[in-house]
């Protein structure tokens, strides 16, 4: 019995109230931050940095600002690409416009503006429900694509409507290296991971479960629509855009519109559900399946052919990946419905269970 | 307590004391498109005690229990709250006055576990910002221990300690009632709304459910409003008794005199009791 | 594969596992004859709904799978057919918690019982008209939706549906569940007559066990996943166990809800 | 590893805009094989690896940095929103990159934009001669004073380009600019075509990508605008923008890189018999010499020709690494004869590269589509670098600000 | 004048074909509860299969008989609709009954992404015409009334035609057939409508089927309006908040939302957009589609939201 849990016992309910209630995870997870901080560095290259680590992270991120939204509260969102877009716009602003803006300072307040639009954004949430409002987030994020690529204001009048930005720096800390931005990445994803556990176990995200599983029951123990909707929305946009600060300035360093395209939105709203809704663990793996899994298709597909001895096209590669990026989606639903995250603590059922079956 | 000298009429049954009126409800009416729900029903509540309502499927009981909390609007009648009309009343208002209820086809939140529905109960009481939870520093800490402990308290007087963390989805339906009522108790209601809270279980069960509604009006004191339609049940442990058919009141009182009452033999009890 | 079996629906030594991990039952045998009814009875979470799954295949939607053991009805194996064609054969679930069509009005519900028929315009009239016979309340009500309908009224929609598809075999899941006392028992008239007249068969699972094996023939006690005890009805509602706590008769007749002592110790014949 | 240049190509052969992908990719890499099936540069064998972008940018610089640690020397992104992400990253992993038609029109300034290479021409370049095209037309630019001249563009920062240098030269003889963006991909343009119709431009630029330009043309030919007025900058100009209208587009003419489409060019013709008739061929055998394909192969020329360029200097028969490209790339001198040596005889003119003008050449043709086939249509323009030049440098000048770039100076041009 | 009534009738026109591809979500979502992310890929598919099947039978009988091909294609891509609707129930739908909205959704995202990369191993990336005879050349009415008169593009005219009368069809198919009750049934619960003896896979099968040939009629229209090719999945972005402005189980309200959004876009462009820099007809039919929600959530023709405990 490798995972057991037998013998742990909780003598108070502060002990019972933890983030991780089985030893085995707190370490597992502890470890695995530090192996992220300390290992990784040591480990990976810079390609790997740059295009897989780092958006990664971002994305991670940005999903777990979805997951609040979608899987916690269950306000189906499109429009997340939106947020991620005036999170950037707005911290770039922020860094333009004002002189000695510090970093970390912008790209917070363009996670407070993003938050701003999100209640903004929210109030039909208020009315409608569903599909019908994942439809309307849509409003958002063609209303956002339009303006930043419209209203020269934002993109500080550049003519291409295309935005860069000069050097990272955070408390003295020059970021430079494809390491030390991943490294900044990790800190915040890590730190907001942190802020999002919190809120979940806490009262408000029990208010936002209550409100997804059943509002008006929820209503009826006291618990008010409009703030439960609404703070959602706040803080799932506060995530979202603070992810899409981290995106324009430290993976793209410059961007355009299409960088938070409608598509985006698709992507993060897929990687909550594959990785599992209502999970912050689900968003990793969300974000892991929907990042790592096309590229390492693209760089696998090609070596299998050659094993058998045929050269794969380029289009043929991207065909494949798309069937079978398709099937796999597919695939891990019909196993486990809820998700990835869901998947994982089943193995850990089971591990708890084995070697006795039940 | 409150004088409970006004002849208060059943307050002699089990020997314990009722108070005033806490919710006096006057010709109420409630239409749906061309369904007359409820049309000028009347009746009153008391502090302490167990009033039932009773009747037929499709009656309005449950209708009624609505409108009580805020969930329905009535087109017409005054609904006087310890002596204050209560005016537009939305849900979460009525929870706060201290009205809980449960619900005749369980609306627990599916996906969270028992102890962390039953912790939403106490949403009301818990006074945290959201940086404060989303920090986790000290008060939101303390707070969030203070009423686990509140809720263990629940969970230990429903018996449920050994479901504490399973998600209610998959519980058996008896016991989602179970939890469905631990919900309800966790706000510490004035009033309690109980829809139907024995359906779907056996004697045995119901046995316990009745010893857990009598215990919290023991207990707490609080004041419960019961929909059933087991009369051994009703007849038993209910103060007082409200009978509704199509709409409207066919009978009010005692269990006995509602027994005995013709009308309500006819619609709704038939012979055999 | 016609191997004279005499029992119309045999259930034989079932494994029922929830999502990959959940065992809930733990083998469970039992047999309907035809034209008769049986009463399964057992606490909260014994397995009777599971049990009703398994024999109609609803098991599925749930993420549940029967592991071992077979069920077998007029003598086929049916673990491998799917829902839809069990109802052809006559074998219709009644599901726990109404489940009515909320968008669609009672009348829309009552006909999609219906749907697997093939005997015409005319024979669905008739059942229908049947069935607003024996739910007068449905006839008032038949253009609402069912979402709005009263918890009693969906559930008379629910089992008027099962009826509609002129069943040889119900799999009646707590049908008095919400009912007014009058009309659990018009309900179980209706099963009686529907079992004498029409030799319809009934498996029920009921909590009401006063009334359950007062109208069955034959019951099952389950408990924990396993059939705990059976007999016939008769002798069932004369057993001291299941006098006292499933009938909440003791040795002096039935106690008042108000006097129930607040620790007892219950017997359990199984852990 | 062996003694190899490697050649790491970005290109869509998918989703959205496969149909002009697919060609440019196959001229590209056709043109390479022709390359080593000539014996490589200078005895140096050309290796080369596909990575799908799909046209997205994120795609885009996930194949940039996988491909650049296989010792890519220069990177051509094919797409105007990756080159702009990757104008950031070039110069920290030294490689150039080479935007040929395309990118950022400021990047011609190469003592600011010390990686980017536009060679052949920017958009500026196109909607200078775009205009010079129009206004002779009307016999002179300065009769254009009081015409209406409506830009119908992909809205996105590719389509956005021209319109500076548009409203300069509006500013300059007195025209009307009305500016009609298209959301991508661009198949709705009925809400477009009705405003061309109620103001009925006297002429349209067209400046889309993909399937915006077919939609164009055959919501013109719905609306009755005639396509003899329409003008199409070099990447509306192929055959994949006007064979599915057919003769609906018959009269439509369109901007050429230098080069059309070129099946009789001696190039092409060493294409088809040294790499194709090999068996060889990357794509569909009667797509060699297209518009497009022609693009390709002329960018991949111009790589090639970076690298020779760079041997020149550092040594013949050697491979070269990034900042040795960058030098070659920066003095390239490709006379007409070295051209006409090469078999672009006819196809393409003289590029002569220098520290301050990444660009090269300037000179463009206007090509007509006559319901079958692509026809010159026009003499070889070159854009004004009167309206060109202070406009480059001003807006070189405010990037060079931003992200505190110091022009290099002649010095440092010399090096 | 001329021109606003123009404006309109394009609007109009366009509408009709934006109900077309709504029409596909609608069926769906009516029948199964499941909000089809993969219609998109369905049209591609479809009109790929069509253009290429008539390709093909034009090179093999070495004709050019434009009917013959046209027939052919037709079939050729009803059989993949056909296959392709088999193979989605089999594999798919049929091991998801009654899972929540959201899982079922993103399984058809997961059937676009397959149809996507099969659609074009099959049929290749390129652009392929469809060329079912339609006219493309403008007419010009009531020159006599209104200056300049009044064009009208007959292509779009018979294609909203053929959506109307398609639509038609389809409306009086689920709210007067049993088979229809019975797929509403199915969409408000499966495993209710299990226990009744629907058969959930006949059921999907022929929906799908149904939404497959509704797909092949859009990638027809659309296709030879405008090539097919790979950007004719993004027609679906453009029929969403037609779907939601109609409400998603009303088949009428799929046609009544397409001619709304349909004129409202056309307008808002020709007369608010340039005042803002134009470019705005996309999120303006999302506003409006929002707007309308904030007054009716559940759209203009969908049922009723239920809300009860
Ligand atoms: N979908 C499910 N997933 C996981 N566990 C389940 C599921 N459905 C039921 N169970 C578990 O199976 C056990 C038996 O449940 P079942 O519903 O069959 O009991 P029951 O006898 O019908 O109870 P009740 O009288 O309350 O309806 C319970 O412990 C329950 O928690
Ligand atoms: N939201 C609603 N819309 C339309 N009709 C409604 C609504 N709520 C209740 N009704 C109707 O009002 C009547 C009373 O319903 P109610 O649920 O109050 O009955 P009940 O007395 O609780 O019955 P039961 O014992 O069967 O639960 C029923 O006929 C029901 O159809
Ligand atoms: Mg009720
Ligand atoms: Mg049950």
């Amino acid at each position: 019995m490798i995972y057991r849990e037998n013998g742990q016992f909780k003598t108070s309910y502060l002990a019972d109230q933890q983030i991780f209630t089985i030893a085995q995870d707190k370490w597992f997870v502890l470890g695995l931050i530090a192996f992220a901080a300390i290992g990784v560095p040591f480990l990976a290259d810079e390609y790997l940095f740059r295009a897989v680590l780092i958006p990664f992270l971002v994305l991670a991120l940005a999903a777990l600002g979805v997951n609040l939204l979608v899987g916690y509260c269950g306000q189906i969102t499109l429009g997340a690409g939106a947020f991620m877009a005036i999170g950037a716009y707005a911290a770039y602003n922020f860094m333009v416009r004002v002189d000695g803006m510090p970093l970390v300072l912008a790209m917070l307040l363009g996670g407070v503006a993003a938050a701003g639009f999100g209640i903004l954004f929210g109030i039909p949430s208020l009315r409608v429900r569903g599909l019908y409002l994942a439809v309307a987030t849509l409003a958002a994020q063609f209303l956002c694509d339009w303006a930043f690529l419209r209203i020269g204001w934002f993109t500080n009048n550049s003519a291409s409507g295309s935005v860069s930005v000069a050097k990272l720096e955070a408390f003295g800390w020059v970021i430079n290296t494809p390491v030390e931005k991943y490294l900044f990445c990790l800190i915040f994803v890590v730190f907001f991971a942190l802020l999002a556990k919190n809120m979940t176990r806490a009262s408000i995200g029990r208010q936002w479960m209550a409100i997804r599983d059943m509002d008006v029951a929820a209503e009826v123990i006291g618990i008010r629509p409009m703030y439960a909707k609404l703070s959602a929305f706040a803080v799932s946009s506060f995530f979202i855009g603070v992810a899409g600060a981290l995106w324009g300035f430290v993976h793209l360093g410059s961007w355009e519109p299409a960088a938070f395209s409608v598509d985006r939105s698709f992507q993060l709203l897929f990687m909550v559900i594959i990785g599992g809704m209502g999970s912050i663990m689900g968003s990793f793996f969300g974000a892991a399946f929907i990042v790592i899994l096309p590229i390492f298709l693209n760089q696998f597909l090609p070596f299998l052919g050659g094993l058998v001895g045929v050269t794969v096209s380029t289009a043929g590669i991207s065909h494949a990946e798309f069937i079978i990026f398709g099937s796999l989606i597919i695939f891990f639903l019909i196993v486990e419905p809820h998700g990835l995250a869901r998947l994982w603590s089943i193995a850990k059922q089971k591990l708890r269970l084995w070697p006795f079956p039940h | 307590m409150t004088n409970a000298s006004n002849a208060a009429p059943a307050a002699a049954q089990g020997g314990r004391k009722f108070g005033d009126v806490i919710l006096d409800l006057q010709n109420i009416s409630l239409r749906f498109g061309g369904v007359k729900a409820l049309t000028d029903i009347s009746f009153n509540i008391r502090e302490h005690e167990v009033r039932a309502i009773i009747g037929p499927n499709g009656a309005g009981k449950s209708s009624m229990l609505n409108v009580i909390n805020g969930v329905y609007h009535p087109q017409e009648g005054k609904i006087m709250f310890r002596g204050q009309e209560r005016k537009k009343m939305e849900p979460h208002m009525a929870a706060k006055q201290g009205i809980a209820r449960t619900f005749q086809n369980i609306a627990l939140f599916k996906g969270m576990s028992v102890l962390d529905n039953i912790m939403t109960g106490r949403n009301l009481r818990m006074k945290c910002n959201l940086f404060q939870q989303a920090l986790w520093i000290g008060a939101a800490r303390n707070e969030e221990i203070a009423h686990r402990e509140k809720v263990e308290e629940i969970v230990d007087f429903l018996e449920i300690q050994h479901i504490r963390k399973t998600a209610v989805g998959a519980l058996p339906y008896g016991l989602q009632k179970r939890v469905d009522l631990g919900r309800a108790l966790a706000m510490e209601p004035e009033i309690l709304l109980l829809d139907e809270p024995m359906a779907g279980m056996n004697v045995e069960e119901k046995q316990d459910m009745c010893r857990f509604i009598l215990d919290i009006s023991d207990q707490f004191g609080t004041t419960i409003v019961l929909i059933e339609h087991d009369m051994g049940v009703v007849m038993d442990i209910s103060d007082r008794v409200v009978v509704l058919d199509y709409g409207k009141k066919i009978g009010d009182g005692t269990p006995d005199e509602v027994r005995n009452n013709q009308d309500v033999i006819n619609a709704y009890l038939g012979s055999g009791h | 594969m016609n191997a004279p079996n005499s029992a119309f629906l045999s259930v034989n030594n079932i494994e029922v596992i929830y999502n990959h991990v959940i065992l809930v039952l733990k083998g469970v045998s039992l047999s309907v004859q035809e034209g008769s009814i049986v009463a399964l009875l057992g606490g909260n979470g014994a397995g009777k709904t599971t049990t009703l799954r398994a024999v109609s295949n609803l098991l599925k939607g749930e993420r549940g799978d029967v592991t071992k053991g077979s069920v077998e009805y007029k003598g086929e194996r049916v673990e491998a057919l799917t829902p839809a064609d069990l109802v052809k054969r006559g074998v219709v679930q009644v599901m726990e918690g109404r489940h009515c069509f909320g968008h669609l009005t009672i009348e829309e519900n009552l006909r999609t019982g219906a749907y697997t028929r093939t005997d015409g315009k005319a024979a669905v009239e008739e059942t229908l008209e049947k069935v607003y016979n024996y739910f007068p309340r449905l006839k008032t009500r038949r253009n609402s939706q069912a979402a709005y309908t009263s918890g009693g009224e969906q559930q008379m929609c629910a089992i008027g549906r099962a009826l509609m598809a002129k069943p040889k075999l119900v799999l009646l899941d707590e049908p008095s569940m919400g009912l007014a006392p009058l009309i659990v028992e018009e309900v179980f008239e209706i099963v009686k007559d529907l079992n004498t007249k029409e030799r319809v068969s009934f498996l029920l699972a009921e909590q009401n066990t006063m009334v359950a094996l007062r109208y069955a023939d034959f019951g099952y006690i389950m408990e924990n996943g396993r059939i705990v005890m059976e007999g016939a009805a008769k002798d069932l509602a004369t057993n001291e166990d299941v006098k006292e706590f499933y009938l909440g008769l003791s040795g002096e007749g039935r106690k008042s809800f108000r006097d129930i002592k607040h620790y007892r110790r219950r017997k359990r014949w199984l852990s | 590893q062996a003694a190899e240049q490697y050649f790491p190509i970005l290109v869509y052969r998918t989703g959205a805009y496969a149909a002009n992908g697919n060609p440019w990719a196959n001229g590209y890499v056709d043109y390479l094989k022709l390359v080593n099936a000539k014996g490589g540069i200078n005895g140096v064998k050309v290796s080369f690896e596909e990575c799908e972008t799909g046209y997205a940018t994120d795609r885009g610089v996930e194949c940039y940095e996988r491909l650049k640690g296989k010792g890519a020397t220069v990177f051509q992104p094919l797409s105007t929103g990756i080159t702009f992400a990757l104008t950031e990253k070039a110069p920290v992993d030294k490689i150039p990159l080479i935007t040929a038609g395309y990118g950022r029109s400021e990047s011609q300034d190469g003592s600011v934009f010390t990686w980017n290479f536009p060679l052949l021409g920017t958009y500026w370049v196109a909607a200078d001669v775009a205009i010079q095209h129009i206004g002779k037309s009307y016999g002179g630019v300065d009769n254009l004073k009081g015409k209406k001249i409506a830009l119908v563009y992909h809205d996105s920062p590719f389509g956005k380009e021209p319109i500076p240098l548009l409203q300069e030269r509006a500013k300059m003889h007195g025209f009307d600019l009305q500016l009609l963006p298209v959301a991508h991909p661009g198949v709705e343009q009925k809400a477009t075509w009705l405003q061309i119709r109620r103001d009925r431009p006297d002429h349209v630029l067209l400046w889309g990508w993909g399937v915006m330009n077919s939609t164009s043309l055959k919501e013109a030919q719905a609306t009755g605008y005639p396509r003899e007025k329409m003008l199409g900058v070099w990447w509306a100009g192929a055959e994949p923008d006007v064979k599915d209208v057919g003769a609906g587009a018959k009269g439509y003419s369109a901007l050429t890189l230098q080069h059309g489409a070129e099946p009789n060019s001696k190039v092409v013709k060493d294409i088809l018999a040294m790499v194709h008739d090999k068996g060889q061929g990357t794509g569909p055998k009667d797509e060699v010499g297209s518009v497009l394909y022609m693009r390709g192969l002329i960018s991949a020329m111009l790589g090639v020709e970076g690298v020779a360029a760079a041997q020149e200097r550092y040594g013949k028969g050697k491979v070269m690494t990034g900042e040795q490209v960058r030098w070659g790339l920066e003095n390239l001198n490709l006379d007409q004869d070295k051209l006409d040596g090469m078999g672009f005889a006819g196809v393409m003119r003289p590029v002569q590269t220098s520290c301050t003008d990444h660009m090269g050449a300037s000179w463009v043709r206007v090509h007509t589509w006559d319901g079958n086939k692509w026809e010159f249509s026009s003499d070889w323009y070159q854009a004004d670098d009167k309206v060109l030049r202070p406009m480059v440098l001003d807006a070189a000048s405010k990037y060079a600000a931003e992200k505190n770039i110091q022009r290099r100076t002649a010095e440092q041009c010399a090096q | 004048m001329g021109f606003f009534i123009e404006t309109m009738l394009g609007g109009l026109m366009t509408g009709m074909l934006y109900s077309l591809v709504a029409l596909g979500f609608v069926l769906i979502f009516k029948a199964s509860g499941v909000f089809n992310f993969a219609q998109g890929a369905m049209v591609l598919v479809a009109a790929l299969a069509m253009a290429r099947f008539s390709e093909w039978s034009n090179a093999a009988l070495g004709g050019d008989s434009l009917f013959l091909a046209n027939v052919i294609g037709i079939i050729g891509a009803g059989i993949v609709m056909f296959v392709v609707a088999w193979t989605v129930e089999r594999f798919v739908l049929r091991k998801l009954v009654n899972q929540e909205g959201a899982t079922l959704l993103m399984v058809t995202l997961g059937i676009a992404y397959v149809l996507e990369g099969l659609g074009q191993t099959f049929f290749g990336s390129e652009i392929y015409s469809i060329n079912v005879g339609m006219p493309k050349d403008p007419v010009i009415m009531f020159e006599g009334l209104i200056e300049g008169g009044v064009m009208i593009n007959k292509e779009d005219f018979i294609a909203a035609l053929l959506a109307a009368v398609l639509v038609g069809g389809l409306t009086v198919f689920f709210q007067k057939t049993s088979v229809g009750r019975a797929l509403r049934a199915v969409a408000d619960d499966h495993q209710a409508a299990q226990s009744v003896g629907i058969p959930l896979n006949k059921t999907w099968v022929i929906v799908w089927c149904v939404a497959g040939l509704v797909a092949l009629v859009a990638g027809i229209i659309w296709g030879s309006k405008m090539g097919v090719q790979f950007s004719l999945v993004t027609v679906a972005l453009r029929a969403l908040p037609v779907v939601i402005l109609g409400g998603l189980t009303s088949v009428p309200g799929a046609i009544v939302g397409g001619l709304i959004i349909g004129v409202g876009e056309k307008l808002s462009e020709v007369y608010l957009g340039p005042y803002v820099g134009g470019g705005i007809e996309i999120w303006f039919a999302y506003v409006m589609a929002l707007i309308v929600l904030l007054f009716r959530p559940q759209g203009l023709f969908g049922e009723k939201i239920i809300n009860r405990v």
